[in-house]
């Protein structure tokens, strides 16, 4: 076996240095019935590289990819072009193959890079500070909504109807198991809700998703207003983080707290994961903040260094009284965000963002061309709804069978919901040609 | 050499991408008014590249030496791995394309779900999680989902040792329940009369880490699970130190109703300086019915994808754990470690994890204090009474060891013994660097004994940082870089 | 331009300072005719990434690659496994992006990894010394030509025809050049030549390649006698360097100078080049060796380090009397060489080696149930030579049109020797299973 | 940290790669017995990866370090031009595949050599030659070739500036020609007076080099060139330094019939610890008909190869220079490069590397002495005037600057001044950088200059060796490891 490097000779040598006889003797503690006479069956023996490359490559070549289509799927993770640059320093040993930086000595590369992603998160959400990742966007706001509760000590959580099923159900799971009080609206693909309504004295935080689900634009600024004004916390979901260079942040109209999906930016959509949750608050809030976090300090002879700190507030120190009980972060993830938008920088994010919404507002443009076919949206970034005379759900289908990657049917996120069966969400990105969009509207009106 | 922070390293006017213009200038804001900007630094590319390639040399890897961190499991990552979850067929599909586009992505699910459920012996899997403490978390919402369709929705109470993860504790607690702690007997293990001590109709569960987190198998393990399961409670099993028996023992066979897998310890999924993880989680019978949505069945076309609730059959999810379908990328490292390894390779790693450790166990204990009597499985315990009178601390001797080279192993964790040294070779690690590893090790023991305390305090000495004073960093919180006023800058450009 | 770092306002403030007022003026010493006022005409402006990957994208996808068909073609480059973590530490920045080591002390690393490829290349070729890399086989077997004339100051080459044709053709022009005889034999496509016979007191070298062009195998020892005792050179030469696992070394039949294509161990086909030559010779030779060597030595505190040695022997001291006018080496090439050899070790090289000529017996014995085909070899490796009943070029043409690349036509290398229309190289390796074969000869007898 | 030789570390029975059986034990070697043994050592795959992981790390690079090594253009290189090369449809094709199979990657040839002659002005280009001084071959054969169908074939002197990389002369000699030294002008250049001195009947060519190898532009080298041509003679060019002047000058403009691209410098291709490189070589039209087998043509079914001068047509090739068809893996990075850049790119490419060594120049010419006066073109020259009286030799000064971080630059090239010490710092470095090492070559001239020999002497103090012995190893010459006897084997293990 390529990977154990033991040889029969090391084994012997070692177990007489130990003074057993045999490997099972080290297993003695295990209840006999429980040992396994030997390897187990119904699995194939070691395989060398070729074998296994071969095996994956089948199953790979059964999937349609992103780069080889017109694509135009989003609702929560969108194609991207990354920098070749970011996944080889990614693959570098000394960050690939490191732990958590617990002996901040030997690990300032991982310390100054999550100091610098922190930094990023900050300047990107308009927010005070941020944490060193969360597992995703989804997971990050049910952390939100449970930091919300600790910080003003109510139960009641509003949910916007923009806000992404996933992030949603995962809420519910989560906070609901603690017995929170959790109202979602009804899918509000119209841009109609009134939230500022729903608050009362009971209401611990409301959340909100820009761009929402159906890529509707808000200015959150009169919610945050009526919120503090009743103690309600504002938290601001977003699922698209390269919207922020073109979009007022969060921060700016008055969120307490914002939680990205940092996909887009450094990460491929790998079917859906690993991702990286941004999660940043206000300074006074930060002793509630779930999740590592780095801190600067300064070594013996006075140099900056950098160190996870506030761990008071995590699981390995505080256990069952813990902010929460995460453990590993989205480290590697969270570096490849970090390098990407280094690459971007301030230019380039803003330039991004302005490809993406030129791209989404031709595509927009070109599907109302369509008979039947109408954009629901008034505003969007790179994504928007459209409503089609047929089910979405079966035009999704068969324009797959044309090799063309239209998009998510709501339907599919709200297969309960009555009267969604028609509407169909649509991201366009820099990814996507003339031609591609050309592609698409010719494969409509095709299937139509 | 010093290394700024990218923001200090900005050039106003460089670029590190190039982005052709617009296809129109054509906006629809929905009213919002572009952000004025955001702050960020500019600079180009090589500027980037030098930057963080230069900041991973500050970085001690597996790729660069004995990382032997008890309890993380710090293996060797194959590049293998590496190669095939970038393959565009796993890596540049969309998790909402439609399912007959993915139908390679799902057998791939499929099958590693597949090999954990064969390899552990039980029925179901549940593959979302994101990371160990995320698969606790789901095991437990799936014991509290099981209680509540039993109608006991009274039983709140969770057994956890005080050897347990930080985790544990916290994963229950953040389920609502109520945490109450069994302590360690002498010998580091827990004991059936101890359990059974705590036992009544108000409790949910135990959550039991096995091997343990002092390195020991729970030799009680399966009267405990009968305990409990009589009692009516479930048996939570925290896998995290599966890697010593994975291929020699199905925890099935230890009556376990759930148990989590960290596919980037046992599965040698990278840790990438902290995650990402993933987490699947085995369970039983009893269990299997509230597993959480999403999961992949075969359906009559194919491979079906169930994501919500009333698409699910017989089954009760109890909901969902995290946005789309879980950690692909780590699934497909997973499955290209194992059908490396196969059935016979994976038994090979648990025999030897624990064989390096032993081995480790028996070169040391003459000079430094083991915790309990052997044989440990894939790790070794120590404790500071070797360093009694010596003055030197175990963050001290820790310290030392990187000066040698290495990686300190994991220290003051367990709690239940006194400045724990808890070292994990793995079973990547040769014999060769074992015995340099065991050297260095006594030479630092003999070291400390014979008094020279100077030695262990001014450590490390060879490292980019001396000491980094944390209790500063948390007393006044600095986690992000603030543009320094204009004043302040012309004050460092005339340094 | 994401490459550049210089700003507008950099460039000013330094233009200051040397104190000129535009770049142009930097250019001063360019005749006025040849300054071009602005950007070349004819040529497109810069692109992003995206586009540069698009348009590569689209060309490379007009190739078929060897991983997508059965694939049997060779002579002299062959489609080998190559394990992930050999490219993964030759993406390596400090290994990538750093030049030939010339100051030791940082760059011990480089200077080492050559030591063990010198060390490598001699316990595969059975000979005392190797240099640290040639551009490709076929040009360090002309330096090797030119370098038994350095020794026995003669004049006359005798090359077997069973080298393989562009070796042959490099030797002639290099060597030709300085007016060295080369008799080149006919192709020896049967096996029949004696080369003993051709040697005398004018003889410099004799060139023989194992196995052949064609595939055969041979003993060279009484060869190597017979031409010692005249006091010609033998340079054996091997273009599939894994046969090294399987064939006795040429040292051990007396070869006085081994090359080799390493191509096969490390790296990629690439399309033909970059490759990495591999020389090797006995002690008394090396001082008349060309290119670059690696030596061990000790450094101020007497510990083992390594240096670049002989270099008395190089252009860039000796100028004209240099005995190569070599400069760059494969470096590159040869790490993934010296990478990928340490992975296969004794055992691994050894397997390869019977892996691939097992694969190769049973190909041969399968093409030859084919009617009218036949295999000409006697013994071989992982290539032989089939006589088909029609000409090989068309069959090959034919079969690539199914999506089976078969071979090498014998009339591609000799298109002006008669009599070897219908010959076909055909090699296995490790990569072919035994429905590549199976695909093989079905498709053979459906174009026969 | 030590690391020993790969030799050292063999663990007989350790496999890095699993292989499966050969599918059959039959054996058709022609009478040959198989070989007994190798003699390679065994290792396991995470020995062999951390092996090399440490051993990259003892060396500096660009991706970590400025590396002004004059002549050398150690620029960034791009990490999409590794993943272009690495693009199935160009890494994984044989360069005997039918034609028809490998459409693309003749396009690619074509498309480079389009770029290439473009840029230059130049109406044909050869791609094949491996290498700077291989390309160097390919100029003069062709030269030599050209002349024999002049019937002048008494043309065999070849004029080489004092100047001159040693490439240069040794390519003359290797082809059969003598060469004649052009002594150097006191201000750096080649004067046409002194080239006009050598020309005669017997004069096959000049080799130049512009810019030349002191950084500086050749400013008569039209009329040089009108010379020699007047004379019956051809000028090659030594390209290494063209990329002071990509897009900003055409070489065909200045006169000359060959001249070779490094394309390991100008267009970026890495240099990997020493090559590959790529030489491919523009020609003029007296030369173009010569240039070496293979070569691309547009056919009428697509692309063709023309591997045989039988079907060369009018061409009369000289020969073949490599095997197959050219360094296939360095054009897909050069044009990667190119479409990057493109024309305005490239001309920036010129202009700011030529900004750079001119800053470089002018910040350290009143602390160091400048060679020439300025502006230089991509590098600057200085020599050890400034160092005479301290003791400290330019290999001192080289060796110090290791300490603070910078590869060294050239030193002791060209050999045309004393102590030379040539600075190249490329368009890929930023004003910050260039202050930063501006500031460190200041410190340390001003360190000589104070008399602190000590300092130089003992440099380098922070490498993983101190400065080597050159002596001992080329007069003693260990060129490769060897087992040691058993007795040595036993001796060791006792240490």
């Amino acid at each position: 076996m390529r990977y154990l490097p033991l040889t029969d000779a090391d084994r012997s040598s070692m177990l007489a240095t130990i003074g057993v006889d045999s490997v099972d003797a080290l297993f003695r503690d295990v209840p006999d019935h429980a040992k396994l006479p030997g390897k187990i069956a119904g699995l194939p023996d070691h395989m060398g590289e070729l074998a296994v490359e071969r095996h994956l490559s089948r199953l790979a070549a059964k999937n349609v990819t992103a780069s080889t289509v017109p694509f135009f799927v989003g609702a929560g993770a969108y194609k991207h072009h990354v920098p070749a640059s970011v996944d080889q320093i990614l693959l570098r040993g000394e960050f690939l193959t490191s732990y958590t930086p617990y002996q901040p000595e030997v690990t300032q590369g991982t310390l100054q890079y999550l100091f610098e992603f922190q930094t990023q998160v900050a300047l990107l959400t308009g927010m005070d500070v941020a944490n060193a990742s969360m597992y995703d966007g989804a997971t990050g706001t049910a952390e939100a909504v449970l930091m919300a509760a600790r910080v003003n000590k109510r139960n009641k959580v509003i949910l916007s109807g923009g806000l992404h099923p996933h992030y949603r159900e995962v809420v519910e799971t989560t906070c609901g198991i603690m017995g929170m009080d959790i109202r979602a609206q009804a899918p509000d693909w119209k841009n109609a809700e009134d939230l500022a309504a729903l608050l009362d004295a009971e209401t611990s935080c409301v959340v909100v998703q820009t761009p929402s689900l159906f890529g509707h634009l808000r200015d959150f600024t009169a919610l945050c207003d009526a919120a503090h004004a009743k103690g309600v916390m504002v938290i601001v979901v977003v699922t698209e983080v390269v919207s922020l260079g073109l979009l007022p942040s969060p921060g700016s109209m008055g969120a307490d707290i914002v939680v990205c999906e940092g996909q887009s930016i450094g990460n491929g959509l790998n079917f859906g994961g690993p991702y990286v949750g941004l999660f940043a608050t206000r300074d006074k809030f930060v002793r509630q903040m779930p999740g590592r976090l780095c801190g600067q300090t300064v070594d013996a002879d006075g140099k900056r260094g950098f160190v996870l700190t506030l761990s008071t507030r995590e699981q390995h120190i505080r256990r069952e009284k813990a902010t929460s009980n995460i453990c590993t972060n989205s480290g590697l993830c969270a570096l490849a965000f970090t390098i990407h938008l280094s690459l971007l920088g301030e230019q380039g994010l803003v330039g991004l963002a302005r490809i993406n919404h030129a791209n989404a507002v031709t595509l927009a443009d070109k599907l109302s061309g369509i008979k039947g076919v109408s954009v629901v949206n008034d505003g969007f970034f790179n994504e928007f709804t459209v409503k089609l005379p047929k089910k979405a759900a079966k035009i999704v289908s068969k324009l797959a069978a044309k090799d063309i990657l239209a998009g998510v049917p709501v339907s599919r996120l709200y297969p309960d919901v009555e009267g969604l069966d028609d509407l169909l969400l649509i991201a366009a990105t820099e990814i996507n040609s003339v031609e591609d969009m050309d592609a698409l509207v010719r494969g409509l009106e095709e299937v139509l | 050499q010093e290394e700024a922070l990218i923001f200090e390293l900005d050039n106003p006017g460089a670029v590190g991408v190039d982005l052709p213009e617009p296809v129109t200038t054509k906006t629809r804001l929905g009213g919002l008014s572009p952000r004025p900007g955001v702050g960020l630094p500019q600079l180009a590319e090589p500027d980037v590249v030098r930057h963080y390639t230069r900041l991973s040399q500050k970085n001690f890897a597996i790729d660069t030496t004995m990382y032997p961190l008890g309890s993380c499991t710090m293996k060797h990552n194959p590049r293998l791995n590496e190669k095939m979850a970038r393959l565009p067929g796993f890596g540049d599909i969309h998790p909402m394309q439609p399912v007959e586009t993915v139908q390679g992505a799902l057998e791939l699910i499929d099958q590693l779900a597949y090999w954990l459920k064969t390899l552990t012996g039980m029925p179901a899997v549940a593959m979302s999680p994101g990371a160990g403490a995320h698969g606790e978390l789901c095991g437990l919402m799936a014991i509290h989902a099981a209680l509540d369709a039993r109608g006991e929705s009274h039983r709140r109470r969770v057994l956890v040792p005080e050897s347990a993860h930080g985790t544990n504790p916290a994963t229950a607690a953040f389920c609502g329940f109520t945490v109450d702690t069994i302590p360690a007997e002498e010998n580091g293990r827990v004991s059936v009369e101890a359990v059974k001590a705590k036992l009544g109709d108000d409790v949910a569960c135990i959550m039991l880490t096995n091997p343990n987190t002092c390195g020991l198998f729970e030799p009680q393990i399966k009267e405990i699970a009968d305990a409990v399961h009589a009692a009516g409670g479930y048996f939570y099993c925290d896998g995290a130190n599966y890697n010593a028996i994975v291929g020699r023992v199905r925890p099935a066979d230890l009556g376990v109703d759930a148990m989590h897998i960290n596919l980037h310890k046992t599965f040698s999924t990278p840790h990438g300086g902290g995650g990402p993880g993933s987490g699947p989680v085995v369970l039983s019978e009893a269990l299997a019915p509230f597993a959480p949505l999403p999961f992949v069945v075969h359906g009559k076309d194919g491979f079906d994808l169930i994501e919500h609730a009333k698409d699910a059959g017989k089954a009760q999810p109890f909901g969902r754990l995290k946005g789309f379908h879980g950690q692909m990328g780590m699934f497909v490292r997973a499955l290209a470690y194992m059908l490396s390894h196969g059935a016979d390779g994976l038994r090979q790693v648990a025999s030897d994890a624990v064989l390096n450790a032993n081995y480790v166990l028996a070169s040391l204990k003459d000079v430094m204090s083991a915790s309990f009597e052997g044989p440990c499985m894939h790790e070794a315990l120590f404790d500071d009474r070797f360093l009694k009178g010596t003055g030197v601390t175990p963050l001290d001797f820790a310290k030392a060891m990187i000066d040698e080279g290495y990686h300190p192993m994991t220290m003051y964790f367990p709690l239940v013994v006194h400045g724990a040294l808890l070292i994990e070779p793995t079973e990547t690690e040769s014999k060769r660097t074992l015995d340099q590893f065991i050297g260095t090790m006594r030479h630092l023991a003999q070291k400390a004994i014979a008094g020279d305390l100077a030695h262990f305090q001014a450590a490390p000495r060879l490292t980019p940082r001396k000491r980094l004073d944390e209790t500063q960093a948390a007393r006044k919180p600095v986690l992000r870089w603030v543009k320094p006023a204009p004043q302040a800058v012309v004050a460092q450009a005339a340094e």
